[in-house]
């Protein structure tokens, strides 16, 4: 057991999955990065966030592969040849590019085994990049899984922590479904999210929550850095006497309803934090669940928090008030609660 | 690349079968029974038959929205293939994929494509597994004319140069995408040339003609499995029918579409050779030619007769797991 | 007034809005069809459905220009002459191609304005199809509305029927912002979508919706070919005593909430009906809303009927089995009611 | 084309400024007080300077991540970027887009953009709309040689070859795509030589001399003024600094990052230039050396002290009317 960044666990289930297996290969643009500079320095960058620094030492240009810039290509790339036998993770560097090789994933990888009857598989990991927060403006800060999470074929995951990013990595590895694995940037780094995880390569299911909290009084779902800001209010709020169970559905497909259900049948309040969208959003697509399927159960509105119908923008005290907040979510439990969100400042 | 006698009734009869299997679906479209879009291949035979000759099981394609060529040339099922474009339940693709996306990725066949040149990155990427694993494949994607213009298609070339994958990009340029000429949308009104620039041997060749198909596309994959990078061929084809099935080609002229069917219908010219360089008699390939409709009418009776799939059936294989 | 189907209707609008403004233009993939073939004859398609026929004669190449293939360039083309003074409408054959041109949407076209600083406008317009119901399979069959509702920047609009298509699409092209304009390919020649309209031009302001029916039991909300399926569904019903307002949004960005949230504070109960999604769709989108905003109003859980989460199946049985059925929404009909759902088939 | 001595200082104290404001920034950026990434142009800046010169207000330029000396070029106010730099309410896009998309449209600027390659295609746009009103504009895009691979580049190439549209596609080789050396990754290791065979005139020149710049650019916009149509130009230029600010470049040898500085300083270059062709005395360079430094300190200050945005104001501009 040793405690590890997030960006660390990533790149240690990327090594052990590639020691596995010798199908398992890389693909992105500078993912090692360097080749044909004038110093003769190869792997010197890891990718643009350097999570997959020390790969090309280990395993080589022909598993570890620096593309041009060419995302519509490199992503076709990777599905003909997960279809074909290997078993790329490739790596979109912002999932604001999605629309630049939307193609490759919504009616390729997605459909291909639907469309042949059953008879291929598409084990591609397309590992990418989410979230606002560092002053990266419109273009580079968005959380689109729920564009992802909405196309059927494909699965989705959120990892909120070193431990779960792990295992799930390891688990999306071996899966023999497409799966698209969003990692939000400002976790990379995140003290919370640096957590104890055990020496061994272990596997975590999809589909399967963490209670990040239990609590009794309201239902947070929250996936990713939104899973910290939830835990965070939890934390405060149990100081008042409110008691808050923070679910973090970690897969957004498969997503566990029955947690998120029976959840809410003991609390019956929900409020969902999600940094997704204000509109079609996973925020949305939770709060249908419940209202459909345990909807006896409430109490109370169902509250999504998300940030407001608009782009992510540059300047940083603007970003911040985009970006879903403490107060807000404090505010959303108590407004459930019948009670004054002033409350939460006090 | 000499060719045996055998050789060269077998591509015969698959081009003959391709023919008789497009004419069919032509006649039967009228009745209704045929669900969905239908590009014919009539016309192009020469080029998927003498392109996949070269090829084994091991080795891929990735074809396009005008398919069916492309698959029966590589080995799919006719049965099989005739059972799906009915969408019946034992269809090569359970009735799920239909016409624009047959496939059988156990003969080699990453599918039919309605997504006009997505199989171009998706050939590279067989190549890709082919090199990195070593089997020894090589990988062609077929696409048309009117793709070349998606630029994903130059990306994938552009990555197949750079990694030398063992790859073929064929571009059956049948003089139009959809309605429109290729000279109205290639600037440079000339395919080879445009993707020579990239850094790889591209040649123009006559689509009509089986043997010069046959020695090209020989040559290419040749020098991919000898691990010496891609090629682009750009085949000058004629397209017989409409874009689709209802197309009534007004853009076309009657000469044009009288022309093509006297004097540029590969079966026919494929025929005179062989019977002028006397590699087979006119009786054996009417032979062949038989063979080729009562294989086309049983399997359109099976599929006809045959069963759709159960609406309970509709959510599988989605995912293999979820 | 004349009876007229949407087909012609849209065909009438794009002429009156290119007779207005020599501004709009044209642009798509044979939207005229013909150039270059040997028979000289040109605008013989007007797309492959056929809906832009006839503007090619009228206003000429220099306004209604056929593309090459090249998804990603010519939605590029149409921002940047949307952002320096054209108003083009393209056409994006289907909405399914989104992924072969998704960031010109996502984020150029939607985003400039903001980044910008509010001192640009892109008033395009995109005209793209949607719907299942052809036999066209997984690649030429989606309703991806959702993915750019959830956009900001991006207004979408999705027509039921000739009245609403004209006008709608005179406003579209009118608005100074970017607007998706997604078209049901069944519509084009659906009896019932084809009304009676006015002979002079006409608008229809975005954000208001259109009460299909009236009615005091159960909120339908449904759009484009679902709607029918639902004033059906409503028709039926009523011969059994059931009262069902059936609303059409007409647009899903802007939203018009206040429409849904009084039709549902009337009458406790909601359904909604889409072909977007079976997750992250439009239908979770309305069902969040008002499990926030009316929940005090509801007297049972809000139904969602949906395409299952697969793709859109080739063969005609699972195609029909997969398009949310009349049978399907009469159920959940009964279902928000406490009735057997059986009772629709009685 | 012969520039006379007004219009030469006025290239030189444009190059000035801009190697002034990316060095102040370069410093500055340790400070923590600039968010987010930071592209910058030092090295690069004959380029955006020699093509602007033949540009009027109504032309129009698309620019890339690496924008910051293409604005200014095209004329877009220092003091305006400063602040959106800063992310200041006062800045050129009222700190709503930050280095990365800086914009002014009334300047004929289509903005600096995220999204690698995507001018090209709004370029040829902006060429489509000077051709289509008559108003005699052209457009220039501006991207690097990593751009080069983006099928949408091709894509806007091919397009503007067929339309004849009055624009420039000029890349920018700076040898580098962030990390990754150019010939890693362009196939054909020439990107004007892949571009010519789109069918349009493609020129390879020299990104550090301000004269050959201004020379093939202003032959390219007359060209396509002319109505003859686009232009490719790759100029082999160099870059100063890493891909962002913040990389240590250890890719590049101490020897490289050396020899750029000494011999292929654009701005080093200009002014040898201009003094031993008599164009120009040291004095008057230099005045107009301070004179630079004065106003981005100035800006800079103003930047700094200057107020944020409202969060009220938040979403404001997200739509014209909603
Ligand atoms: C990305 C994409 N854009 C447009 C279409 C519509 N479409 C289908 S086939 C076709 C023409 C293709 O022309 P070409 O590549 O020459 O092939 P051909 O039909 O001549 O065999 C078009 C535009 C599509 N299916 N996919
Ligand atoms: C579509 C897209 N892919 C990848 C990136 C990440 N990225 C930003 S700049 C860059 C390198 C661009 O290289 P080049 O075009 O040569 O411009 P330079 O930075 O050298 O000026 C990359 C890969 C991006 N912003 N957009
Ligand atoms: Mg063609
Ligand atoms: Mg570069």
């Amino acid at each position: 057991m040793a405690e590890m960044a997030m960006r660390a666990a990533i790149n240690l289930a990327l090594r052990e999955e590639m020691r596995r297996d010798e199908r398992v290969i890389m693909i992105g643009t500078d993912i090692a990065g360097g080749a044909q500079g004038s110093s003769g320095a190869e792997d010197v960058a890891g990718g643009v966030l350097g999570i997959t620094k020390g790969l090309l030492s280990e395993f080589g240009a022909g598993r570890v592969i620096d593309t041009p810039i060419s995302e519509m290509g490199y992503m076709g790339v990777a599905v003909g040849a997960a279809a074909t036998g290997l078993r790329p993770v490739a790596e979109l560097m912002f999932i604001d590019f999605i629309g630049c090789c939307g193609d490759m994933l919504l009616n390729q990888a997605a459909k291909i085994r639907y469309m042949f009857g059953g008879k291929s598989t598409c084990p591609l990991v397309v590992r990418t990049t989410i979230g606002a927060g560092a002053n990266a403006a419109a273009q580079h800060s968005q959380s689109l899984y729920h564009w992802v999470t909405a196309v059927p074929g494909l699965k989705v995951v959120v990892p909120s922590n070193a431990y779960d990013a792990r295992g799930l990595l390891a688990t999306a590895i071996r899966d023999d479904d497409p799966v698209i694995f969003c990692e939000h940037k400002a976790l990379y780094d995140f003290p919370a999210a640096a957590v104890e995880i055990p020496d061994a390569s272990y596997t975590i299911p999809f589909g399967e929550a963490n209670f990040v909290t239990e609590g009794t009084d309201v239902t947070v779902v929250a996936l990713g850095l939104m899973t910290h800001i939830a835990a965070g209010v939890a934390a405060a709020l149990s100081g008042k006497g409110i008691s808050v169970e923070v679910i973090d559905p970690r897969t957004t497909s498969p997503l566990d309803e029955e947690s998120i259900l029976e959840s809410v049948a003991s609390t019956g309040r929900l409020v969902i934090v999600d940094e997704s969208a204000a509109r079609c959003g996973f925020g949305q697509d939770v709060a249908a669940l419940v209202a459909e399927r345990a909807f006896h159960a409430l109490k109370a509105p169902i509250k999504v928090v998300t940030p407001p119908h608009c782009p992510t923008p540059f300047s940083p005290p603007l970003e911040q008030a985009w970006i879903p907040s403490g107060e807000r979510v404090a505010g959303a439990i108590l407004e459930t609660m019948g009670l004054d969100p002033a409350l939460a400042a006090a | 690349m000499a060719l045996s006698k055998s050789q060269l009734l077998e591509a015969y009869r698959r081009m003959r079968t391709i023919r008789e299997f497009e004419e069919n679906i032509h006649r039967e479209n009228t009745t209704g029974e045929i669900p969905g879009f239908l590009h014919l291949y009539c016309g192009q035979e020469a080029n998927a038959v003498a392109v996949c000759m070269h090829l084994e099981d091991t080795d891929y394609i990735a074809s396009n929205h005008r398919g069916h060529g492309h698959c029966l040339a590589k080995g799919a099922d006719v049965e099989g293939m005739m059972l799906e474009l009915y969408g019946k339940a034992d269809g090569l693709c359970k009735g799920r994929g239909g016409s624009m996306h047959i496939a059988d990725v156990s003969r080699g066949i990453l599918g039919a494509n309605g997504i006009v040149g997505a199989g171009a990155p998706l050939a590279a990427g067989a190549a890709l597994t082919a090199k990195t694993l070593g089997t020894g494949g090589v990988a062609v994607s077929f696409q048309g004319d009117g793709a070349s213009n998606e630029g994903y298609v130059f990306e994938a070339i552009n990555m197949a140069v750079m990694w030398q994958l063992p790859v073929i990009f064929y571009f059956e340029n049948n003089g139009y995408g959809e309605f429109t000429g290729h000279d109205h949308v290639v600037g440079s009104k000339d395919i080879a040339g445009r993707a020579a620039g990239f850094g790889l041997p591209a040649v123009k060749i006559d689509g009509t003609d089986f043997f010069e198909i046959h020695e090209a596309s020989g040559e290419a994959v040749q020098r991919a499995r000898a691990g010496k990078g891609p090629t682009v061929i750009e085949a000058v084809a004629v397209r017989f029918y409409g874009h689709y099935e209802g197309d009534p080609q007004a853009y076309r002229s009657k000469e044009e579409l009288a022309d093509v069917r006297q004097n540029r219908d590969c079966l026919k010219i494929l025929r005179q050779k062989l019977i002028a360089g006397k590699k087979a008699s006119a009786r054996e390939l009417d032979a062949i030619d038989r063979e080729a409709v009562d294989l086309i009418n049983a399997c359109r009776e099976t599929a006809k007769s045959a069963a759709y799939p159960e609406a309970s059936t509709l959510t599988d294989n989605t995912y293999v797991s979820y």
